[in-house]
């Protein structure tokens, strides 16, 4: 098989949905002439025109709300937002209005719009260019969330995404844009609503997407050398956010660690904690670890980045202090 | 674009006896729809926020009428006689103010979100500024597909405060979007006076900031309104040239139904309804002889009576299903 | 005590605070010549005048970036958004700006900015205004987020937020402006970082904030005819969330309710449980149940809207079925 | 207001020697304190993303050097030329940049986050437009106080298209604050020309939104900045008027370090190169007799030395202690 970046194995999505399907077009800011502030859209215009590779202002309300529109008027555009941290100022254009349009008109419409973004730290780029927000947007009846974190997954679920009739919040990360891996040619669609066992094992399950998928199952080889067997469940669907993998896991672990690269509190890892217990209560034989981001506005100094953000260490410590291997 | 330059359609209605009696009846029935709705509203058969056109029905129905079936509006939360003008059934409507499954929206919406994929009224958005960027995009997609449609986008006087209006007209005038921005001034978003939200009072003057053709109408006048909107449209439609239309009108109500109306004098509210457009387009209608009082009084009859059917309808339709809550909260069912 | 609605008390300790200092002053949308869309600013134009009652126009983030200027230059606005849901536009203005600027310049400025504003549903106001959105807000260091329930904590909270030299969001609710019960007279202030039982009992912990306060209050008393002695904890204080109230009641009850009006998946009710389980995971009996809204954008049906809000009946259920008495 | 209404602080500017003398020292500091940047980045000493100055000193030393010490300064991420013109002290910027305990920011903020409260530079923001509504707080808070401060708000062309930036003028206007709004037109929006992201390509058309004054400037020509600004300023402290003003420039390297330029033709950069305003004031300087080549030399050298100080004072300042991680999340440590 073909071993791409996850950024050229998302530029294949693109590529490949926008022949299958002349009513698919990009938009957003420096993602035609420029070819994309972090080149996911390399040659993209020059392949399909002005028209099908929209620049458009410093305007990320214009961004969203024409997706919208055009959807609604029928076509299927994929938006880019340079990054997450610049949604805050379309957030009411992607909570009130792409979320929420098709139920408040009692199913009148749809609103088959992508966003793809990129979130996460660890590039020094400070307070107001590091975050991850994720979990705002899987708090949101309407919209579906997606966080790939490999490069086959990010071709598949890009392109699930593109034909889904909803509108769809694709989290990518900026720290994962060089990553490579296999990547099927050609017609590759993974669903949006599965998560998947990436790594098995049999001690303990880490659940974890996106960046911190990488950092889960990279801890979970060293782990292999310490005596500890971890399986490692991808938690790519996050809205709708499936447990069953999660859970029969646990089942077997008995044990379970969250692993997000933003905020804890009130943190993706809140909600896989609290289901598991839900689901799983009888089964744990200790309570769910979380590892997150530090509750910092990221800082700029390299060494105070590094603490502010979860590493493959904090995973191994953690692992082993939850099965008393300290 | 001058107006001579288009005198045909423009002439045709403004001296078109069928046409100008339509234009009447279109303003009567939004006038008599919105005076039951407030009937209703007060008899709790509506319910959440509920505002009103009532003085506004010269601005509405000058510029809808001049759209075509296959052309699109996207309006905001005071939206009912906008959905009238477009065609929209007036007995949906009033189910939906009703709440009923057979409203425009399902009940799901409300008076704020009515809809009407096929009449293409393209919606009521209750968040001020947010459906402007949305009538880009389909402006956006009528370029892209290359189809000989506009779109009106309609907002109020306060809406042209907020960021979301700025972005959109950039872009409109930037990629040659076929798009009319109609502004209702009615001189107040909810208790504020344009002249303390809005460093210009004359709104059409926001336009120069994007090389954008900016007119400013009476919208007591429809016939006036008729007038501008023709060429505006043609612009959009022929040209691909966006314009800002600002059209000068009032509302007669508080902002919604719960507003108690202590920020304006009543001196100002009597003022403009002596210059009521109903009454003064009827007067008009009577002096070139196309209609006589009782021609109007009988259409005015009739509108009641459509207006009672829809109570009717609306009152006897059914409420939506319980078990039916987490319907099309996806486009695919099973994602709920 | 006199007693006074929330609106009243909300009123009473602007009233009182920008009497005290005269560095306060309020801005927003129809505050002032209007008296408020929900009348909590009512008359304080008419006795502060038009400088420190600022009627703003609809641009939300002039009315939080206003807010930041002036507070970076030695102010301290209050500022109201009419409604949470209107924040959405603003966002950027509160995550990126007024939650981080401090960090971000290494603590060469403080940005006292107290942000009011209503949330909740019940009035048949549909989709786009009728959420809640604490939980989000709760996710970002940086701010305080405080829910006052009862008319006393609106005042008294109020008073500290103004003192506070951090940004607070003040979430209030719709449904509770009209609330009454006592109200100290004067200097009354509550603290910004201190949960607090409000009925105590032995058998269950019921946190709830805000009108879910009340909600939960309401219940226990019909659960003490079944039966059932339910402790409700207030959870008025959001960020930092101060569990220690909680973690006293579960260590007693052994058992937890969790009840908000906002939506489940990665709601406070997830925060709140993932915390329970790691302080007292030994003491639980059960897992935590957590109350929430309906995953759906709020609709306008009466009926509808009624199933898509928590309500007495559902705390009194949950609480047999998670006792066993039903 | 008629420049030759003021012409006694603009005059003595333009004429008095060490003025001069001092605007070209600034404008050069600019330029070799952002050369050594581009080195130290090159060498990782900086990390993150560094937006230079390069190309754009007479637009910066032209409006910035208007203000009084009290006044202050909004910006953005491309503001270490901003913050040295306000006279923050170009060690604690270079020690920022190396993320050292020492810098403004204390290693917290980086480029993009220069802040001095002594100097009332009141920092750099990374999210485009988001500095606009501050910039107007602050003028609220200084109407509010009654000072006679004034407020420079510094962005460029691309965030004339965002939403904050329409907000932003509109109240400016209404509540008469002291606000001096300067595009700093570099023609490019990261790779996109404006021309391709605005309706209006002269960016000053959109103060006519507001009824503001507006103003074009060739920001090659520092007293030409300078001698629009002197006027402006004195219009926002005297009489409360707000004022929009577009200084046409260039950045001579890319976006950021880590653009590959590669959408605009080599011709162009040449062209305005040419027109370098360090190089054409020197010239003038000469032309006027009030520097020889020898005393722009000497002061090149001093001024190398200055950089070369920052640079080592940063180099041996201390990185912040680990354990101040959470240091300044809240103003009161305890919440942290
Ligand atoms: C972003 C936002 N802010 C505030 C509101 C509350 N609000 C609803 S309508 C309204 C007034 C709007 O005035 P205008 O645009 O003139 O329209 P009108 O109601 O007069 O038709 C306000 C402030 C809102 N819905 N959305
Ligand atoms: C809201 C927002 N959107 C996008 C970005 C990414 N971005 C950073 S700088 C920039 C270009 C800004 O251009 P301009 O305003 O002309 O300033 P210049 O960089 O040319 O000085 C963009 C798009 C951002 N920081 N904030
Ligand atoms: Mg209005
Ligand atoms: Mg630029």
């Amino acid at each position: 098989m073909p071993i791409l970046s996850i950024r050229d194995a998302l530029n294949q999505a693109l590529r490949e949905e926008m022949q299958r399907d002349p009513n698919v077009f990009l938009l957003g800011e420096d993602i035609g002439l420029y070819d994309g502030s972090f080149k996911v859209t390399r040659g993209l215009m020059k392949e399909f025109g002005e028209k099908r590779v929209l620049d458009t202002p410093i305007a990320e309300e214009i961004i969203v709300g024409t997706a919208i529109g055009a959807a609604m008027a029928g076509l299927r555009p994929v938006a880019e937002m340079m990054t997450v941290n610049f949604i805050m100022v379309a957030m009411d254009q992607v909570v009130n209005a792409a979320a929420h349009i098709r139920y408040m008109f009692g199913g009148g419409i749809k609103v088959p719009i992508v966003i793809r973004t990129p979130g996460g730290g660890g590039h020094q780029l400070a307070a107001q260019h590091s975050h991850s927000h994720e979990n705002w947007f899987a708090h949101v009846p309407g919209l579906k969330v997606v966080a790939p974190g490999t490069p086959a997954d990010a071709k598949g679920m890009l392109k699930s995404a593109i034909r889904d009739d909803n509108p769809v919040m694709f989290v990518e990360n900026e720290g994962t844009y060089a990553v490579k891996g296999e990547v099927p040619d050609g017609e590759h669609l993974v669903p949006l609503d599965k998560n998947e066992v990436k790594r098995p094992g049999d001690d303990v399950t880490i659940c974890a997407h996106s960046r911190m998928l990488l950092v889960a199952l990279d801890a979970a080889k060293d782990l292999e050398q310490l005596g500890i067997s971890a399986e490692v469940v991808d938690m790519r669907a996050l809205r709708p956010l499936d447990m069953a993998p999660v859970i029969e896991s646990v089942r077997k672990t008995g044990h379970a660690i969250t692993v997000e690269e933003g905020w804890r509190s009130f943190g993706v890892g809140a909600e896989i904690a609290a289901r598991i217990y839900e689901e799983a209560f009888d089964d744990l034989d200790a309570p769910v670890a979380r590892i997150a981001g530090a509750e910092v506005p990221t800082p700029y100094n390299k060494r105070l980045e590094k603490l502010a953000f979860p590493a493959k260490a904090d995973v191994i410590v953690t692992a082993r202090a939850l099965l008393g291997k300290n | 674009m001058k107006l001579d330059q288009r005198p045909t359609e423009t002439a045709r209605v403004l001296s078109d006896k069928s046409t100008l009696l339509k234009l009447y009846r279109e303003m009567l029935l939004i006038r008599r729809f919105e005076e039951k709705t407030a009937e209703m509203y007060q008899m709790a058969k509506i319910g959440g926020f509920c505002h009103l056109n009532i003085g506004e029905e010269a601005t509405i129905v000058g510029t809808v009428s001049a759209l075509r079936k296959e052309d699109y509006v996207y309006s905001n939360y005071r939206e009912h006689g906008h959905a009238i003008a477009k065609g929209v059934d007036a007995k949906a409507i009033m189910a939906e103010l009703f709440g009923k499954e057979t409203g425009t929206s399902h009940g799901r919406g409300g008076s704020m979100h009515l809809f009407d994929h096929d009449r293409r009224f393209f919606g009521g958005y209750a968040i001020v500024g947010e459906a402007l960027p949305l009538a880009c995009g389909t402006g956006y997609a009528i370029r892209y597909q290359d189809k000989p449609e506009v779109v009106m986008s309609m907002f109020g006087d306060g809406a042209t405060n907020i960021g979301a209006f700025h972005e959109s007209l950039n872009v409109a005038k930037l990629w040659k979007l076929p798009v009319v921005f109609v502004i209702i001034n009615n001189q107040y978003g909810m208790g504020t006076a344009v002249s303390r939200a809005s460093a210009v009072t004359e709104l059409w003057k926001k336009a120069l900031a994007y090389d954008m053709t900016g007119e400013r109408v009476d919208g007591m006048d429809v016939l006036a309104v008729r007038q501008v909107t023709d060429r505006l449209v043609a612009q959009a439609r022929d040209q691909h040239e966006p314009s800002l239309l600002e059209c000068v009108t009032y509302r007669y109500r508080g902002h919604s139904m719960s507003d108690p109306d202590t920020y304006r004098g009543k001196q100002e509210v009597t003022e403009w309804k002596e210059r009521d457009s109903i009454l003064k387009f009827g007067e008009y209608l009577k002096r070139e002889r196309l209609a006589s009082d009782r021609d109007l009084e009988a259409m005015d009859v009739e509108v009641m009576a459509e207006v009672d059917a829809a109570v009717k309808f609306a009152d006897e339709s059914p409420e939506p299903d319980p078990k039916d809550l987490f319907r099309d909260v996806y486009a695919d069912e099973a994602a709920s």
